[in-house]
């Protein structure tokens, strides 16, 4: 941290260790111990998918070298992954991936970090709401962390945890809820901070129509989490009693389980489950990947040096998207039996909500146009996030249609729709962002050639990866199989299971550069000054690293966020917050 | 909220008012409960003294009546979402 | 078990009613595959032309394009194409038209952690009732033994035999958690709720030993939930019908 | 203009929106409240319609004590209000008489409430009889911990709270604005609560 003397940041600096970077209250502290926190758990659940890429690669035998022993006996005797341990692996691999890595990098880490600074704020309007945020997540992490401990092992219903499965589920679904609840609480205190950041705390001049497209897509993710998480906390609630108080909200009558009649009253519904899970985990996946077009907008402004092509419409779309992601639910459920008029109304809003993502995709492709396009690594990763999030758009029109979903529902093609949206999709806007921003945390630059390496190696594997799931998907593999050889279209696809995992393995590789880079960076990259990419966003009007407050004296803001390359300026960049020519 | 001293006397002439109709309002509905009407009348008649109720609740003591429109919005957005949630699973199933 | 049935795509499609089914996947495929080769040149295009170099300026005027507006509207009408004229027919015709009952196969499938029970009519055409509470490991699917219309029923475990060329009837039930029935070859697939019965039809074209995967997460076992789906002459079934009938 | 660092509009209301950053919090936070009742409503539709037997709530449950619980709960909205409505004409005593008497009538809600589960222990009746008892015990239970977190509130604005008085008024009154609003939210969640699980 650099030193500012100013009189007014002067009792931030009496505070002690604990109060500045542990229990602070500064938006950008939280932000990183987000971002730090997130990356932790995107570590974790990829190491737990790599384990269940072993299991896939070759169905029942040992784990090699020191993991055959580092399980145990009761999740991986002789070192061979057992079902119940492999159902844990998957079910954590969901729930962490999205509840305690991507969304609480994309959100809590750049949302934290950046927005306040985007929009002239000197922090988010309620500070010690948002420290509360962040150690209610942390608690939440916590708790699903320890569920592997706990006898019987971590949920293994699957992250979606559909009932009456994970009712009668062991110990760990408690841990699960209740971790739940806790990750719910920290994302409603969240998004009521940056509703209110962005409505009130905007600087002067910056009106809606100024505001930088990632802020736009946080406000919009801001309202998706914060009316679309409570039923899910409803359900949450309600499966906490079926499972601790053996009421039947989800459980049926007549359940037989293992030859044994379930002491229950009966009378419920597993659908009323699926319907409060997915009424928040399909707003979720636009939480997933609104944040990261944001991200991924400003890279690619700042990097043409040329203007957002049709920045309102951008943003028309994505309001309209976000409010359309609130009905399209039920085409998770097509195959539960509902009412073909039902299932028509969703297709028709899951074919319309596939209008504005074209839109956004669209215009951030026409934006290279005429660009003069610098390709530094945030900016290969955003580019890369453009047909990578296309190939997971498209994928999805399949999904979306009850037809052809009759013989893709439940299979790899699923995964694989899914991950291309959200790894090779967001993870790539993600590194983006680190790549962008990390100078403006730090003060120094990410070393360009590591992130290179970085980013060729991960987006090779990254498609060894998923490309080949379509296939095994088009063939008719189901997801959450511990061994698909078991069926003779899994054994006839089991060589691309091969393929995959060695993908997946090399992804693990790939990743190396950049913790080398992250880490080694802090100390020893290239110093910089408060605008290295000579953008025009507020973020670069602050000093590097921002000091508490942000600002040296409050921005005012003159003009929209992509004023790139405008003519009759000497530079390339009219910064938002410059009142004279530049 | 600030206001003037005329309208802050006039407030309290309005929550008692307001306090008078809950109350009234309130033993109507249990005495209807009494009538023993068809279940679709009973659940007509107790929702509507209901929404009522809770119409006066928050025109009045939470002050919706004179809101701002950034409050309304969020409302507005939230009574749309709070409507599909309550009336689509019940068709679906 | 034929190999040649299974390959890195769709599995062969022996029911009447899957062709529209793939017809869907395919166009949709298609129309995915030339969007995403149009965006893609266009990529490659753009990055070349546009790189940032001595000399290259930037420029701050917005071209306005008029074909990606009619891609646009194209796409959409396309999708809307689709929907109206593939996947909702299509989707109705899958869970909507069923055979009359007397010239169809009908058949019980009791999903439970992890098998399939089979359970067919018998020759009298009428299933016995079955009750929970009369579960036992004698009678996976809780038969009434009192019931004459269940005395000549026939029950197998991840046995489901049909007729080719002749319309079935499923009717799915389950005992403890959602299970997903699913006949990749028939393109057939529905989610197995508990305290529902569902019905499923279809018909097979061709004869041959097919399977019943699960689809959907049942439990420690839902890798093994397979089952064996044979196609046969109806002749032959209803000789194995007969053989299997309670003597 | 405020000095940099200062968060703005945390006791004057921002002149576009018109309100201050906690009041639009309180609404932000009330919104994410109906959804989660919403959520509880809407399970309570599903099941009954999925039960021809739904049995009526007057049969089961105690109907006086509800509508006692109901005049408690509407007095203590008016007395809330008023207390707002002291701050509004600057009398600090009758704040804390009326904040006072909004947390007596709130802890009366909660014995009436306690009598009310005891007579149902009494009989062994518990959430896993039925679905019915299931949702009626989930949602007054949750209705019931709403009901004391806002006596929580409440008490600190009433005792620690009230300091800021002192230095910050107009911040003081926007608190006592928005534990208002929550307190009416309780409030009106209860008035549909009791037709539809006692009346019903």
């Amino acid at each position: 941290m650099s030193h500012h003397d100013h009189d007014h940041h002067g009792h931030h600096h009496d505070l002690p260790f604990w109060r500045k970077y542990i229990f602070s209250v500064d938006h950008k502290v939280i932000g990183v111990q987000y971002a730090v926190t997130a990356l932790l758990f995107l570590f974790v659940g990829f190491t737990l998918m790599m384990l269940i890429r072993w299991q896939l690669a070759f169905p029942g035998q040992p784990l090699p070298g020191f993991l055959s022993t580092l399980f145990g006996d009761a999740n991986a005797p002789g070192g061979i992954i057992l079902p119940e341990f492999y159902n844990q692996l998957g079910a954590m691999h969901g729930t962490i991936m999205i509840f305690l890595g991507v969304v609480p990098l994309s959100v809590g880490g750049f949302g934290n970090y950046v927005l306040p600074l985007q929009i002239g704020a000197p922090d988010m309007a309620f500070p010690k709401l948002n420290m509360l945020s962040y150690w209610v997540y942390f608690i939440g992490g916590v708790i699903m962390l320890f569920s592997f401990f706990v006898t019987g092992g971590a949920a293994q219903s699957g992250w979606t945890s559909y009932a009456p499965l994970a009712v009668i589920a062991q110990q760990g679904q408690t841990f699960w809820l209740i971790g739940m609840v806790f990750l719910i609480t920290s994302s409603l205190l969240g998004s009521i901070n940056f509703i209110v950041t962005t409505v009130q705390l905007r600087a002067d001049g910056l009106s809606f129509f100024r505001l930088p497209f990632f802020v736009w897509a946080q406000f919009v993710t801001s309202f998706l989490l914060l009316l679309a998480f409570p039923p899910l906390e409803t359900a949450g609630v309600l499966q906490l009693m079926d499972r601790l108080a053996h009421t039947s909200f989800f459980m049926p009558s007549g359940l037989v389980v293992s030859g044994e009649a379930l002491a229950i009253s009966g009378g419920g519904n597993p659908i009323l489950w699926q319907h409060l899970f997915w009424f928040l985990a399909h707003p979720e996946v636009y939480v997933l990947i609104l944040p990261a077009m944001g991200i991924v907008a400003e890279v690619i402004a700042c990097n043409t040096r040329k203007p957002i092509y049709g920045y309102k419409s951008m943003i028309y779309a994505v309001v309209f998207l976000g409010f359309m992601s609130f009905i399209v639910w039920a085409h998770h459920m097509y195959l539960v039996g509902m009412s073909t008029e039902m299932s028509a109304f969703f297709q028709v809003t899951t074919m319309i909500i596939s209008i504005p993502s074209i839109i956004i995709l669209t215009a951030l492709l026409l934006s290279l146009w005429g660009g003069a396009i610098r390709f530094n690594t945030p900016m290969l990763f955003a580019i890369a996030f453009l047909p990578m999030f296309g190939i997971g758009g498209l994928t999805g029109l399949p999904l979306g249609l009850a037809a052809s979903d009759i013989h893709l529902h439940d299979t790899y093609y699923v995964i694989g729709h899914f991950h291309y949206v959200v790894a090779p999709g967001t993870i790539f806007a993600l590194f983006a962002g680190i790549y962008h921003w990390f100078p403006k945390v730090t003060g120094r630059k990410m070393n360009e050639i590591l992130g290179k390496v970085h980013f060729f190696f991960s987006f090779i594997f990254m498609n060894g990866v998923f490309m080949p799931m379509f296939f095994q998907g088009l063939a008719g593999v189901s997801r959450r199989l511990w061994d698909p050889t078991q069926y003779a279209h899994g054994l006839s696809t089991q060589p691309l299971n091969v393929f995959i995992s060695f993908s997946a393995w090399g992804l693990a590789l790939a990743q190396i550069p950049f913790i080398l880079n992250f880490f080694g960076s802090i100390f020893a990259g290239k110093k910089v000054d408060q605008n290295p990419w000579e953008a025009t966003t507020l973020e670069w009007s602050a000093p590097t690293p921002p000091p508490h407050g942000n600002f040296l004296t409050p921005p005012v803001v003159y003009r929209g966020p992509y004023e790139y390359s405008v003519p009759g300026q000497k530079k390339d960049f009219w910064p938002q917050a410059m009142k004279e020519t530049n | 909220m600030s206001h003037s001293e005329a309208e802050l006397k006039n407030q309290v002439k309005v929550y008692i008012s307001v306090f008078v109709v809950l109350m009234f309002l309130t033993m109507v509905t249990v005495a209807v409960s009494y009538l023993h009407l068809s279940t679709l009348a009973a659940i007509a008649v107790a929702l509507i003294i209901a929404s009522i109720k809770a119409g006066l609740v928050a025109c009045y003591f939470m002050h919706l009546i004179s809101e701002r429109t950034i409050i309304y919005a969020v409302l507005g957005l939230t009574a749309i979402f709070f409507l599909v949630l309550l009336i689509t699973p019940v068709y679906s199933v | 078990m034929n190999n040649n049935y299974y390959g890195w795509g769709l599995p062969i499609d022996i029911s009447t009613h899957g062709a529209s089914v793939d017809r869907l996947i395919y166009v949709i495929h298609w129309l995915m595959l030339a969007l995403f080769v149009g965006w893609l040149t266009y990529l490659i295009i753009v990055l070349i032309r546009f790189r940032a170099r001595p000399g290259h300026t930037a420029a701050y005027k917005e071209r306005h394009f008029k074909a990606p507006t009619y891609i646009e509207v194209i796409v959409a009408l396309i999708e809307a194409a689709l929907l109206v004229g593939f996947s909702i027919p299509a989707f109705h015709a899958y869970r909507n038209v069923v055979p009359p009952a007397d010239q169809a196969v009908q058949v019980r499938v009791v999903a439970e952690q992890f098998a399939w029970n089979i359970h067919y009519p018998g020759a009298d055409g009428k299933f016995g009732k079955t009750d929970p509470k009369l579960i036992s490991r004698v009678n996976p699917i809780g038969l009434d033994p009192e019931d004459p219309a269940g005395k000549d029923d026939v029950k197998t475990v991840n046995q489901l035999h049909i007729p080719v060329g002749q319309p079935v009837i499923a009717y799915l039930s389950s005992k403890d958690v959602i299970h997903s029935f699913a006949l990749p070859v028939m393109r057939v697939k529905q989610d197995v709720i508990p305290g529902q019965e569902v019905r499923v039809s279809f018909e097979a074209t061709q004869t041959g030993n097919f399977e019943i995967a699960c689809a959907q997460l049942c439990g420690l076992g839902h890798y093994r939930m397979r089952g064996f789906f044979i196609v046969d002459t109806p002749e032959v079934f209803q000789n194995w019908l007969k053989e299997k009938a309670p003597k | 203009m405020s000095a940099p660092g200062e968060i703005r509009y945390i006791d004057h209301p921002h002149p576009v929106s018109g309100v201050t950053n906690a009041k639009l919090g309180m609404w932000c936070f009330l919104a994410s409240e109906i959804m989660l009742f919403g959520g509880f409503f809407s399970t309570y539709v599903l099941l009954r319609a999925g039960n021809p037997a739904w049995p009526t709530g007057s049969h089961l449950l105690n109907v006086p004590l509800a509508a006692l619980n109901t005049v408690i709960l509407i007095t203590s909205s008016v007395t809330m209000v008023m207390a707002w409505y002291s701050l509004a004409i600057k009398s600090l005593p009758k704040f804390k008489m009326y904040l006072g008497l909004t947390i007596l009538l709130a802890f009366a809600f909660l014995v009436v409430k306690g009598f009310e589960y005891g007579m149902k222990f009494e009989h062994h009746i518990y959430p896993a009889k039925n679905t019915f008892y299931a949702i009626y015990f989930t949602m007054t239970g949750l209705h019931g911990l709403h009901v004391v977190g806002g006596i929580v509130a409440n008490l600190y604005y009433l005792f620690p709270g009230s300091k800021m008085w002192e230095t910050n008024p107009e911040q003081f009154t926007g608190r006592i604005e928005c534990a208002g609003l929550y307190w009416h939210f309780v409030d009106l969640v209860w008035i549909f609560l009791f037709p539809v699980l006692y009346l019903l």
